[in-house]
């Protein structure tokens, strides 16, 4: 077969550690697994999208992936008219015939993995989320992390806050100490630059974080107990594989741990910082995830 | 909660947020002086941020990012004083440029350098000085000896230019650059080579601010990481009725501001956080229209000043 | 020139031509000015006198020809350089910075005192002994916006003179001084003169040139048409150069200013102006006249006489609506200084001109054409503005008629209005504030900076307007004037009022008693 | 005359050293600076559906611009146009319910546009005409509050029906700008636009208030003393400035994407305000001076897309072609005025 076109439009910069640069490192992944001809478009806003769609369109490529869900719109706007083009938005559930396709992850469940993990490291009993902004993946994630403590531990308080941006490192990191010193001693961040300011104020103040995206340990090897995993290489590896060998459908895919679209890093030396059983409930959790009996319906 | 804890954490985080804004609008306070605006500050904060990270980083020395950070502005500025005092382009425009000019710079440089190994690079950077062993005393401790040395040194510096401004025959030079340049010019002055050096000063304050933002606020670049914090900047100036010192309070009211709605958030989360957010900026609006007695803006800000020879 | 003694000239013009696009503003101008020398500089409006002084101070630069120091061409491309080669200047246009105090504006032309601190107590006493030796007084300590022109036309001299100079050269620096200044000021000039300095002063009143010139070199249309001794010229020689007529009794009538005009007051008619016991206040809170009343009636010239400072500026200011009576109260045109109508706008429209004493700030806008210019004024005016909409060609042809009936010298409406000179700026100010059938006359040193033959002119219009029944509120250090158009004069000195009392009933002494603050006469 | 000549040499070196700068960048990321030359202008300037895209962009540029055109005149600085755009699109959007779904119905929502921005940019009049506060905090600071305030709204009483994503319903088919060419997005708010630099030309040029404006900008003290009040001209321009802003947000509404949502109109009141003054505040030349930005825009855009460059030299192109651009302009401007000086001279 000749080889695919494929261009992934990302709506931040890849270098966010975060959002942007796991969907990167996952386009990267399958150039070097398939036989594609990849390109990437940063920092796409709003107002672009429509004319960064179009113009790969025209310009005749197989594949183009909106990351995030503000994709959608434009895409259902304008897919009929390039029917040779396939078009897949992530984070987003939409789907259309012949060539609209999108990838989900499951942030609720990795929200709830994350929190039951929060619920089990704090001492305090108080753990904190920052989000970027409320998008619809961030706010699941945030419903998910604060059932997951409570299905741990019923009286935990989980505090949560908002930073207005997805860039502003800074204020991420001065909300996360502001939960900090309202008690918190395990948080977590969705978002894109400021989830790295949420990893160095805890850093800073000595306390826990829990990563997400990608396995960002290395970052802060003592602060990051684990990472709720969003697998967005996944996401992109199954839309390329499936348009290479022909099955992909115009359907929404939803990815969650079985699907290895979510899951939960290695905990490696935070193994040890809990009791055996309460590693065991974690595994227990994982399990129920793994046959359907979580999420709670 | 504990108040005391909640009061010296509030002003300890709000000092931190104004202190990036308060450098960069005290240099733009000179500038403006000097009848030079320059709208270019956010770009000249993030190559100062990324500047100071990047030598940080290579020589293990905060004090050598601060440095060479502020080299990188000086020369920031200095390009926008070719354009606007040189060659008398417009400021506004000349400073938009800059601003663009500034986040492809850092950005650029981020990639080519610290980006290469992932955000993991491990940031040497400033931590908050303990002056006389006083840090630890309750509340006021952390506040007044606790603080990062770049706070301390943003004070002097504004204090130092207030004193520059009002009493000395360089301040009377920068007032009339900026109000009434034909008058200095006459009286022998040479009008351009003030405001050339002003608004490289502007550029060094502002890349100070970007360093604070990355070698002590965080341990850091991230691209774009000043967010908006050049405009605010300006705002502050204005404020401040273009007085140096007045920037620093203006920017210290940004600052607990927002660190007070910050704190507000988590406790009502009722409350839709965009009221939050919004908070510190409804506030300066609000004292604007109670408190404003009628600012006077340098007469010749933003023109050129060109005598027909 | 080396029949003229041995002395090498200090400073010297050689063949200098100077452009301003079409216009030739100075053609082959040949000049010499000795050490111990003082030059009169004299011509009409617009002859090319300032921009003169603007090249040999650095500020224009000649198209063609020299300029020589010393025997030696120099190229004087900035101030600076001027400033080095021991020129100082007095502009014909002030170059204060408004928003800093006298004294800052003076420490500014100090380069001597580099760039560090300023010990302002040790500079305030040397512009003292200056301002004492010259015998001004000068205000050093609030902001140059708040001073009026005279007060500031002062901080000038004291500026120029803080150095020792070699040359001086003054701008129209009488025009808005009072009799005593300006003694002050020959004196000084005598003095310098003495030391051996060399000193060009342009002006506009002969008298000066008799009273302190040893030679006078007039201009006409940028050309030297005459350079010779003072002692062998009489006023009305001065005249003929300047106009370039060949006619001695017009030139004599100018210069004695015999007018036909000249009728008794058409006093009677009710008062178009009331003020009742209105105090008044300096822009820096101190309160500069009080319990004045005065009622200005149509068909009259009011005159206020006294040194400048004493409240004049600010009377002007409110009756021009800027500003409210501290105290007391003023009822003009149906308008109420009590009452929120009143503001510049409700009488600009109940009929009220005014001839601003600053007229670059408050009365033109430099960077627009003449005829922007006159629509400041008049943009209520039909004829000139329909349906919110400006009529070019209406505002394009009045303009027009009014600039060839003052006779102001520009390339035409569209010209840029701080491209004409000093006094032709004056003379369109006068033109605009005189048309439109205004009721009452606010002239603020209305003949400042103009020609001898444009003052008579002026004057004429004044007294027509008191034919026409206007009332005229006249405010003028040129006791002269007063005295040729006044029909009740007041004076205000040290705080106090004088008058107002009609003209016949004063002798010119006793005004000069009251301007000194002593109260003889009726008071 | 040395000085000016001295002045056009200086801008030949300081475009040359930006140049080089730029072209260092680009060969360091180990592209060729001539293809990425290429890249910028083919699409942009040879395609049709990249000159589109960018008049489409230019359509909401002009009219921004024009508003920025009208109260720089005044010395006022208007820095709020984002804000006052997005009250614009608010107002627009939230009577879309209410009118009839006609093109009665459409003039309403621009109307509304209108009005919304003009009531922003009123608050910045009142704070500057009433209470004399600085226009540039004033503005700014509203801005951050618009954006918030439309973020809060389109995930609270504006959110779809649906409550999935951030954003409001759609505009019916009726409420949107017509389509005036087949088979391109160009709305019939290009004829809005040149209908808006036609009046505010008039207005500014012709009209007393213009000339009121430009005698507050010139010399705000001698306009007092001709009974001209600043403030008030402050206070009425803001609004003025800010009505055009509305009228552009409500262009984009109903003309591009038919709901709201977030950042659909990015920066743009910054670029307005270089546009207005590339344009030296002439309405005339305010739509040129758009569509110059929107092409470069365009062309970065393709240039991105292609990706041959790492991300941020877009941004440094950017900033370095309006330098480019200044330093020419300066050039050309001082080779012109030694012309006239020597042929007067001559
Ligand atoms: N900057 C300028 N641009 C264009 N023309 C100018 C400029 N300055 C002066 N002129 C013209 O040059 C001529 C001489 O002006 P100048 O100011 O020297 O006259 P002046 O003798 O000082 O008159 P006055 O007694 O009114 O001050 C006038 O016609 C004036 O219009
Ligand atoms: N009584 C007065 N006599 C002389 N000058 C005055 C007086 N009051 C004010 N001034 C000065 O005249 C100028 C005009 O003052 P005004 O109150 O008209 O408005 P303003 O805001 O000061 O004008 P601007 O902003 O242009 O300085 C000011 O610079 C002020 O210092
Ligand atoms: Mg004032
Ligand atoms: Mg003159």
């Amino acid at each position: 077969a000749e080889t695919k076109k494929i261009a992934l439009v990302l709506p931040g910069p890849v270098t966010d550690g975060t959002f942007n640069s796991a969907a990167n490192k996952g386009i990267e992944a399958a150039k070097a697994k398939y036989d594609i001809e990849v390109v990437v478009r940063e920092n796409t806003d709003f107002a672009q999208i429509q004319d960064v769609l179009r113009s790969y369109a025209e310009e005749g490529y197989d594949m183009i992936i909106g990351h995030g869900f503000q994709f959608a719109e434009p895409v259902m706007e304008i897919h009929a008219e390039f029917p040779d083009t396939w078009f897949v938005v992530n984070t987003a559930q939409v789907a259309a015939a012949p060539n609209v396709a999108s990838f989900d992850n499951r942030w609720g469940d990795a929200g709830y993995m994350a929190g039951a993990v929060a619920g089990l490291y704090t001492k305090s009993g108080t753990i904190g989320h920052i989000g970027a902004i409320p998008v619809p993946v961030i706010e699941d994630y945030n419903k998910g992390f604060e059932a997951g403590a409570k299905s741990m531990r019923p009286e935990v308080k989980v505090l949560s806050a908002y930073v207005g941006s997805f860039s502003d490192i800074a204020r991420g990191a001065e909300i996360t100490t502001s939960l900090i010193e309202q008690g918190a001693d395990v948080v977590t961040s969705t978002g894109n630059e400021n989830v790295v300011g949420t990893i160095q104020a805890a850093q800073k103040a000595g306390v826990q974080a829990i990563g997400t995206a990608f396995d960002s340990q290395a970052m802060a090897p003592e602060t990051i107990i684990t990472t709720a995993l969003i697998n967005m290489d996944v996401n992109i590896d199954l839309a390329v594989g499936r348009l290479i060998d022909g099955s992909l459908k115009p359907e929404s895919y939803v990815l969650g741990l079985n699907e290895n679209g979510i899951g939960l890093a290695p905990f490696r030396d935070f193994e040890s910082k809990i009791s055996a059983e309460d590693m065991a409930r974690i595994q227990a959790m994982m399990k129920e995830f793994a046959d359907g009996t979580l999420p709670p319906k | 909660m504990d108040e005391a804890l909640f009061l010296s954490g509030l002003l300890a985080a709000g000092i931190r947020l104004a202190t990036p804004i308060a450098l960069a609008a005290i240099g733009e306070t000179i500038s403006q002086r000097a009848g030079v605006i320059n709208v270019g500050i956010e770009g000249i904060m993030l190559v100062g941020a990324f500047v100071a990270v990047l030598v940080t980083v290579s020589s293990g020395s905060p004090w050598a990012g601060l440095a060479a950070a502020i080299l990188s502005g000086a020369a920031m500025g200095a390009i926008h004083a070719v354009f606007t005092v040189r060659l008398k382009a417009e400021q506004i425009v000349s400073g938009i440029a800059l601003l663009f000019l500034g986040i492809g710079l850092s950005g650029y440089g981020f990639r080519l350098t610290l980006a290469q190994g992932g955000t993991a690079v491990q940031v040497p950077g400033f931590r908050e000085l303990d002056l006389f062993g006083l840090a630890g005393v309750p509340i006021v401790g952390p506040i007044l000896f606790g603080q990062h040395a770049l706070i301390y040194l943003a004070v002097i510096g504004a204090a130092l230019l207030a004193f520059m401004l009002s009493s000395t025959r360089l301040g009377l030079m920068i007032k009339a650059a900026g109000d009434y340049p034909q008058a200095l010019d006459a009286a022998g002055g040479a009008v351009d080579r003030v405001r050339f050096l002003c608004v490289m000063a502007s550029g060094a304050f502002a890349a100070a601010g970007g360093a604070f933002l990355s070698t002590a606020q965080l341990w850091g670049f991230v691209e774009n990481m000043t967010a908006g914090r050049g405009f605010l900047a300006i705002s502050c100036v204005v404020f401040a009725r273009w007085n140096p010192l007045g920037a620093i309070v203006a920017a210290l009211g940004f600052g607990i501001a927002d660190a007070l709605q910050i704190r507000m958030q988590a406790g009502y989360p009722g409350v839709p956080y965009q009221f939050f957010v919004i908070a510190p900026y409804v506030v300066a609006i609000v004292s604007l229209a109670l408190a404003s007695r009628g600012s006077r803006m340098p007469a010749a800000l933003g023109t050129a000043f060109s005598p027909q020879r | 020139m080396s029949d003229e003694g041995s002395v090498p000239p200090l400073v010297a013009l050689r063949g200098v031509t100077k452009r301003f696009g079409a216009v030739v503003a100075n053609r082959a101008v040949d000049l010499a000015v000795r050490p111990g020398e003082v030059l009169a500089l004299v011509g009409e409006n617009g002859a090319g006198k300032s921009t003169i002084v603007n090249m040999l101070s650095g500020l224009l630069r000649p198209d063609e020809g020299s300029i020589l120091v010393d025997g030696r061409p120099v190229s004087l491309d900035s101030p600076a350089q001027s400033v080095r080669a021991g020129i100082g200047v007095v502009h014909q246009h002030f170059t204060l910075v408004p928003t800093l105090t006298g004294l800052d504006n003076i420490a500014l032309a100090m380069p001597e005192l580099g760039l560090g601190r300023l010990n302002r107590r040790q500079i305030g006493q040397a512009i003292d002994t200056a301002a004492r030796t010259l015998g001004l007084s000068v205000d050093t300590t609030s902001r140059v916006e708040g001073l009026d022109v005279a007060q500031q036309q002062r901080i000038e001299i004291v500026k120029a003179l803080i150095h020792k100079v070699r040359l001086l050269i003054l701008d129209e620096p009488t025009a808005v001084l009072g009799p005593e200044d300006k003694a002050h000021l020959f004196d000084t000039i005598r003095r310098l003169k003495a030391e051996g300095t060399a000193v060009i002063l342009i002006t506009h009143k002969l008298e000066d040139i008799f009273a302190v010139a040893d030679r006078a070199v007039v201009l006409r249309n940028g050309e030297v048409v005459a350079d010779a001794p003072a002692a062998g010229l009489t006023p009305d020689d001065v005249v003929l150069h300047m106009v370039g007529s060949g006619d001695r009794d017009q030139a004599r009538a100018i210069v004695t200013g015999e007018t036909t005009l000249r009728s008794s007051s058409a006093s009677g008619t009710d008062a178009v102006c009331r003020l009742a016991d209105v105090t008044l206040r300096r822009s820096n809170g101190s309160i500069a006249v009080s319990g004045l009343s005065l009622d200005l009636h149509g068909g009259e010239i009011v005159a206020i006489a006294g040194v400048d400072g004493n409240g004049q500026s600010e009377l002007m200011r409110v009756l021009a609506g800027m500003d409210v009576p501290l105290g007391g109260r003023i009822e003009c045109l149906g308008r109420d200084s009590a009452g929120s109508a009143w503001t510049a706008a409700h009488l600009r429209r109940a009929g009220v001109a005014h001839v601003p004493e600053d007229r670059r700030r408050s009365g033109i806008v430099g960077e627009m054409s003449l005829a922007r210019n006159y629509l400041l004024r008049h943009s209520d005016r039909r004829a000139l503005v329909r349906h919110g909409m400006v009529r070019n060609s209406a505002l394009q042809r009045l303009v027009r008629e009014r600039l060839a009936l003052f006779d102001v010298r520009t390339r035409g409406a569209d010209e840029r209005i701080d491209q004409l000179s000093g006094g032709n700026q004056q003379k369109f100010v006068l033109a605009r504030e005189m048309d439109g059938d205004p009721r009452l006359i606010l002239a603020a040193h209305p003949s400042r900076g103009l020609d001898i033959k444009t003052i008579r002119f002026v004057h004429g219009l004044l007294e027509e307007a008191r034919q026409a029944g206007k009332a005229v509120l006249l405010v003028s250090s040129d006791l002269d004037e007063i005295l040729r158009l006044a029909d009740r004069i007041m004076v205000f000195a040290a705080g106090r009022t004088f008058g107002p009392t009609s003209r016949g009933d004063i002798a010119r002494d006793e005004i000069g008693a009251w301007i000194a603050g002593h109260a003889s006469g009726p008071a | 005359m040395t000085d000016r000549s001295d002045i056009a040499r200086q801008a030949v070196i300081a475009a040359a050293c930006i140049v080089a700068l730029v072209v260092g960048a680009i060969l360091l990321a180990g592209a060729n600076p001539l293809s990425v030359a290429i890249g910028i202008g083919e699409r942009a300037l040879f395609t049709r559906s990249g000159f589109l895209e960018a008049v489409l962009r230019s359509i909401p540029l002009t009219i921004l611009g024009l508003g920025i055109a009208l109260a720089f005149r005044a010395r006022v600085f208007n820095i709020g146009m984002d804000g006052q755009l997005i009250a614009g699109s608010v107002v627009a959007m939230a009577l879309a319910p209410l009118v009839p779904l006609d093109a009665f119905g459409l003039l309403l929502l621009l109307s509304g546009g209108i009005v919304g921005g003009a009531a922003w940019g009123g608050i910045a009049g009142v704070i500057k005409g009433r209470f004399g506060g600085n226009e540039i905090i004033a503005t700014i600071m509203l801005n951050y509050v618009a954006l918030q305030i439309l973020s809060w709204l389109v995930r609270g009483p504006m959110q779809e029906t649906m409550r999935i994503i951030p954003r409001s319903d759609p505009l019916d088919a009726a409420l949107r700008l017509p389509i005036l060419f087949e088979a391109t997005r160009i709305h019939a708010g290009l004829l809005i636009a040149l209908a808006a630099v036609v009046a505010v030309a008039i207005l500014a040029r012709r009209s007393r208030y213009g000339f009121k404006l430009a005698v507050v900008g010139a010399n705000a003290h001698a306009a007092r003393y001709a009974g001209i009040d600043p403030r008030w001209i402050a206070g009425s321009v803001l609004t003025l400035s800010g009505a055009l802003a509305g009228l552009a947000g409500a262009v984009e509404i109903t003309g591009i994407y038919g709901r709201l949502q977030e950042g659909f109109a990015p920066g743009f009141g910054i670029t307005a305000i270089a546009v207005a003054l590339v344009a030296r505040l002439n309405p005339l030349l305010v739509p040129v001076s758009a569509l110059g930005f929107s092409l470069l825009y365009a062309g970065l855009g393709t240039l991105a897309r292609n990706g041959v460059v790492p991300f941020p030299i877009i941004n440094i192109l950017e900033g370095a072609i309006i330098f480019v651009f200044l330093a020419g302009s300066v050039y050309v401007a001082h080779r012109a005025k030694r012309g006239q000086a020597e042929t007067a001279d001559g």
